[in-house]
């Protein structure tokens, strides 16, 4: 049984979290501008993309996956692959019928 | 669940307790997630109808929660910060300064929903029934992921002002702060789950 | 025996005495054999419940009663038999009780979070015995609460669905409980490779627990909100799909036979080489095919839905991937039986239960190619054919594992052994009365009958009056069974520390085993069925 | 109960089911028959009296190759059988006969070109036939045995089912999605008839037309799966004779006489469970309110107040 007692610990400056702030609001404001903009087909498409850097960067830097346990961001990305896969199945029967 | 990973006794194990909480946060990423596949499959089959039902959300009311949810997030993730530089008091306050953001995004909310009952526009009321069935499904949809999620902050309070409670009576410090960081984990869980909901409902085109 | 005396986990702990001590124990090995008591009655309530329907059916039309309570029976065996009994099952029993021993833990990693993981179960249990009796009758709808029939009828159908949905709360907390135990619990020198299989198969079932239980948590919410609210996620008239549902349903639902069965295959991996006195073969490709299993278990739920009206693209999909999922399983039985190749094979009451393991698991799992094939499952698709499948699987897998274990570890979680003679003549009842039982549903349902029959027409009558009578011995050979072991474990012998020459580290602590589990905390360093 | 000796099959969806059905079985005869005797072999001859001495066998790599890509081989070939047999049930000629299909709780109605109703599928033999099918309230599959062809029958959509009836004959057709009380009571049949007599019978004078119109409306809301009108006892009470009849009914639990006349039948349409027959259960029948129009209310109680004792 190992105990992680004197595990090295990452302390994250406070400017660092100011920034990520910035950038988030910063994407958060692209996506309320780009409804505006009637592209379409393809505004689903940057809506999503935009959530998901935003989402990264949380789990990055807010939740510290950059600087914890690889095992850690295993999971995470074995987990939203199990969810992106549950997607494309039921697709396969949704945009198939 | 926050008190899942407390664990004082002799084999104090952080990584453990940290696992814990993320496999916890799993659970509840595809608890949303089923809502979203959910979200997905009737958007494809009403694609226009949701685009209409989008009009009706409150898009600044729904930015303005989205600004105050991400300052939330980051308030909650310096207090770790802070305290893990021995900071006890800017700690606790920036934990109670969560709690305030988290409860302006509540007022936010209920004037939102007000609005929508004012208007009659919630599931099984007569005027709801008499929609098209995406907007129907659509509504449905707003009310169940919004309510789910303010379900989720509420509980994100409770789970912030232990945490503030076990900073004030040094249970959380400078060397055994792992519990914070879980329920710092919890709250960014909430602001994550906000970061979808929020395109998905208000910007449909 | 140990020299020096000790106090064993079944004896008062002090603080409280009596039921109190029990009900506010934390000790991984007690929240084992409090699950066990309470799946025990609900099994008992279960088969009773079986044993009804199977009067009823002895004979066409109405028998002993009508077909409102009938649908109420099925529809309660089958909560009671799916949610209360088989999930948590041998995970929350014999996980419990010997997970954290096997890899030479003290406990699980939250022991306060397993406590309360059973007083969740015992709530959504309660809750669903209480929907029976209360409101507008038992529900009706089978344990699958297919949509729209389940937010339109009028009967209690809210109740048992909260119910359902508490009880995946407890299996999701179980889960997460014995992955962080595996991760950062095992004993210094135990590396992955060196863990026993049933902590493998627990930790590849624990991932299941974790991740596919919130699907079928949402799910069931949406249904409640449904009945509520009116919201119509369902509810074609409300513009819903009753087939999203039965998507949401399996995607939770059929990764749960996996939560059933990888266990069970667990245990059948712990007893081979006990009574065979030989390493198990093929380790490895057994515990990574436990992995497999559950990683591919995700993707194959669309099989239960071949004629719901899928896209073909999707049926195709699904009836692949459900003949991949079938490798890993074939995988397993053929290093089951090399194991025991050359051996030194002891016939005793655990390795019968596993061998009637293998062989029905094997009638189980062929009858399922046909069923994951796309044509021949359109043919018996929701017949008494899908019945006696499933029964295989899950009474015949998954029940006579829980049995085998059962035997297996009895004299070390009570000290005590049991009447070997009548164990075996239980086991032969059991195994006669089992396939007397299920077998003719096979060919009842390739003559044709539907499964959810009240009544039947009389070329199905031969098939239905077997298997009545298959049910009443199957019965005796279960209060036998029982009622040995618990004479035994009231009034039995002694058992020694290690009577069947175990290797794994269970067998080498005393019977029953203290509280904390190990006097000392043991160091690993052997693989965990070395016996050289 | 297979036709496997029966050079005719039922429909031309059989012949390659039950093919499909052979390989698999075969197959796993011969895998469960060889890895049991194989099992009772060992258990015989190492058992410890005379085989005292295990040999610990180390694994072997490519024993697990051998036993991993020969199943992984024979369930490929599996699939291919059932995936060739399977994609023409799905693969809808043009030319088929159309008949529209509705499920209901708890009975089947075919609709024929020329708006000919049945309760029973008639089909000329050798000639395709496909089932646009709907239901009117859960999901309910149609599944015909004989033909091995089944497909769920879902409210809000509609699937398909077609086939080619091969063989003259009574079939039956079963529900085979639970569906609630008389699910075991919900049947019809599948008659294939010659053509010449298919065509006779689609000409003969529609029912419908004889008909009462109330008895018209009563079909299309499906009364007759619960209320019968010869006496006999189903979900609910029977129609025969209902009118003018003296009933005990439970208002809220107290029992009361009443005299079966309009406006009773009126508010046992749209408010069923406020009077509920002594003997018979509450929360059976959902209301009619707004889903039977009033006036087609009205005509189908003046068709009750027709339905005599005989």
């Amino acid at each position: 049984m190992s105990n992680h007692k004197a595990e090295h610990q990452h302390i994250t400056d406070y400017w660092v979290y100011g920034l990520i702030l910035v950038i988030l609001l910063a994407l958060t404001f692209i996506t309320v501008y780009m409804v505006h903009l009637e592209l379409a087909a393809w505004s689903v498409a940057i809506a999503l993309g935009i959530a998901s850097v935003k989402a990264t960067i949380v789990l990055a830097y807010f939740m510290h996956l950059k600087f914890d346990n690889m095992l850690f961001k295993i999971l995470v990305v074995a987990v939203v692959m199990l969810f992106v896969s549950f997607i494309l199945l039921t697709f396969a029967d949704y945009l198939y019928r | 669940m926050s008190d899942v990973a407390i664990k004082h006794d002799e084999h104090r194990d952080d990584l453990g307790a940290k696992l814990g909480m993320w496999l916890f946060i799993f659970t509840e990423l595809l608890l949303f997630g089923g809502l979203f596949l959910v979200y997905a499959v009737y958007r494809d089959i009403y694609a226009e109808d949701f685009h209409l039902g989008a009009l009706q959300l409150n898009v600044t009311l729904g930015t303005l929660n989205t600004v105050v949810l991400l300052i939330s997030s980051m308030t909650v993730a310096m207090s770790i910060t802070a305290i893990q530089r021995g900071n006890k008091k800017l700690s606790m306050q920036l934990v109670l300064l969560t709690v305030l953001l988290a409860c302006v995004f509540l007022v936010n909310k209920y004037f939102e929903w007000g609005a929508k009952f004012e208007h009659d526009l919630y599931p099984g009321s007569d005027l709801v029934l008499q929609f098209k069935r995406g907007s129907i499904i659509f509504f449905g949809l707003y009310f169940f992921m919004t309510g789910l999620h303010m379900f989720h902050v509420v509980i994100g309070m409770v789970v912030l002002m232990v945490m503030w409670f076990k900073l004030k009576n040094t249970t959380i410090n400078k060397d055994d702060n792992v519990l914070l960081e879980n329920g710092g984990l919890y709250w960014h869980l909430v602001d994550l789950i906000w970061i979808f909901l929020f395109p998905l409902l208000y910007l449909v085109t | 025996m140990t020299t020096i005396p000790y106090k064993s986990y079944l004896e008062p702990q002090g603080k409280y005495t009596g039921l109190l001590d029990w009900l506010t124990s934390t000790d991984h090995k007690r929240i084992g054999l409090m699950y066990m008591y309470a799946i025990g009655i609900f099994f008992i309530i279960g088969v009773l419940l079986g044993l009804l329907m199977r009067i009823e059916l002895f004979k066409p039309g109405e028998t002993i009663m009508g077909p409102q309570t009938y649908n109420g029976i099925f529809t309660v065996h089958g909560v009671i038999m799916i949610f209360m009994v088989v999930i948590p099952g041998l995970s929350a029993v014999f996980g419990n009780l010997f997970m954290p021993i096997q890899i030479g833990a003290k406990d699980v990693a939250f022991p306060k979070l397993n406590l309360l993981s059973w007083y969740i179960f015992m709530a959504g249990a309660i809750l669903a015995v209480l929907s029976q009796f209360t409101g507008n009758g038992p529900p009706d709808t089978g344990w699958t609460f297919y949509a729209p029939y389940s937010t339109q009828t009028g009967t209690n159908v809210l109740m048992a669905v909260t119910a359902a949905f508490v009880l995946g709360f407890s299996s999701i907390l179980t889960g997460l409980n014995f992955i962080v135990t595996i991760h950062r619990m095992r004993a210094p020198g135990m590396t992955w490779f060196k863990m026993p299989l049933f902590p493998w198969a627990l930790y590849s079932t624990a991932w299941i627990q974790l991740l596919a239980t919130p699907i079928v948590g949402i799910t069931l919410l949406m249904l409640i909100a449904e009945r509520v609210f009116k919201i119509g996620f369902f509810d074609p008239a409300l513009g819903g799909d009753p087939i999203l549902f039965q998507h949401l349903f399996w995607i939770y639902s059929h990764p749960a036979v996996y939560v059933m069965i990888l266990p069970a295959m667990g245990v059948i991996t712990e007893i081979i080489p006990t009574f065979c006195q030989r390493r198990i073969f093929g380790y490895k490709a057994i515990a990574l095919s436990s992995i497999a299993i559950a990683g591919v278990g995700y993707l194959v739920w669309g099989h239960h839905m071949y004629t719901s009206g899928m896209s073909f693209t999707a049926r195709w999909i699904f009836s692949f991937l459900t003949f991949i999922v079938a490798v890993p399983s074939a995988i397993k039985v053929f290093n089951w039986v090399a194991t025991m190749y050359k051996g030194s094979i002891a016939l005793k009451t655990p390795f019968l239960y596993a061998l009637a393991f293998i062989f029905l698991f094997m009638i189980g799992g062929l009858t399922g190619l046909s069923l994951g094939s796309l044509a021949t499952d359109v043919y018996v698709h929701d017949t008494a054919y899908v019945v006696a499948h499933f029964h295989y699987i899950i009474f015949g897998g998954m029940g006579f594992a829980f049995f085998a274990a059962l035997h297996y570890w009895f004299p070390k979680m009570y000290g005590k052994m049991y009447n070997q003679k009548i164990a075996d003549i239980a086991w032969l009842i059991l195994f006669f009365g089992f396939n007397m039982l299920y077998f003719p549903q096979f060919v009842l349902g390739l003559q044709g009958l539907p499964r959810r029959y009240y009544d039947y027409m009389p070329q199905f009558e031969t098939g239905e009056v077997l298997s009545t009578i298959g049910g009443f011995v199957l019965f005796i050979g279960i209060i036998m069974m029982i009622t040995n072991l618990i004479i035994a474990a009231r009034n039995g012998p002694q058992a020694p520390d290690n009577p069947w020459g175990g290797k794994t580290l269970e067998w080498t602590i005393p019977s029953p085993p203290p509280m904390e589990n190990f006097d000392t905390p043991p160091v690993v360093s052997k693989e965990p069925y070395d016996y050289e | 109960m297979f036709t496997f000796y029966d050079p005719q099959y039922a429909s031309n969806m059989a012949e390659g089911v039950d093919a499909a059905f052979l390989i698999i079985f075969g197959i796993s005869f011969f895998f469960l028959i060889g890895i049991t005797a194989v099992m009772i072999w060992f258990i015989i001859r190492y058992h410890h009296k005379r085989h005292p001495k295990a040999v610990q066998i180390k694994e072997s790599f490519a024993l697990e190759v051998t036993w991993t890509v020969i199943p992984t081989i024979l369930v490929m070939i599996m699939f291919y059988y059932g995936y060739i047999a399977f994609s023409p049930m799905r693969d809808i000629p043009a030319d088929a006969m159309v008949v529209k299909t509705v499920a209901k709780m708890w009975s089947w109605e075919f609709e024929y070109p020329g708006n000919k109703l049945s309760t029973e599928l008639i089909l000329p033999i050798n000639e395709p036939v496909v089932l646009e099918m709907t239901s009117l309230d859960v999901v309910h599959s149609l599944f015909i045995s004989a033909f091995r062809v089944k497909e769920d029958v879902v409210p809000g959509t509609t699937h398909y089912m077609w086939f080619i009836p091969e063989r003259l004959g009574n079939y039956e057709i079963l529900c085979t999605e639970y569906c609630g009380l008389r699910h075991s009571f919900m049947e019809s049949v599948a008659r294939v008839v010659p053509r010449e007599e298919f065509d006779v019978w689609l000409a003969s004078v529609p029912e419908a037309t004889n008909m009462d119109e109330g008895l018209i409306i009563m079909r299309q809301n499906a009364c007759s799966g619960c209320h019968s009108m010869d006496g006999t006892k189903l979900v609910g009470p029977s129609f025969q004779g209902i009118y003018g009849k003296a009933e005990t009914v439970l208002i809220d639990g107290t029992p009361a006489e009443i005299v079966v006349d309009s406006a009773y039948l009126y508010r046992a349409i749209v408010d069923p469970d406020y009077e509920i027959v002594e003997g018979y259960n509450k929360g059976l029948m959902k209301t009619y309110k707004g889903v039977i129009p009033e006036e087609d209310i009205q005509t189908i109680i003046k068709f009750l107040m027709t339905l005599q004792k005989e």
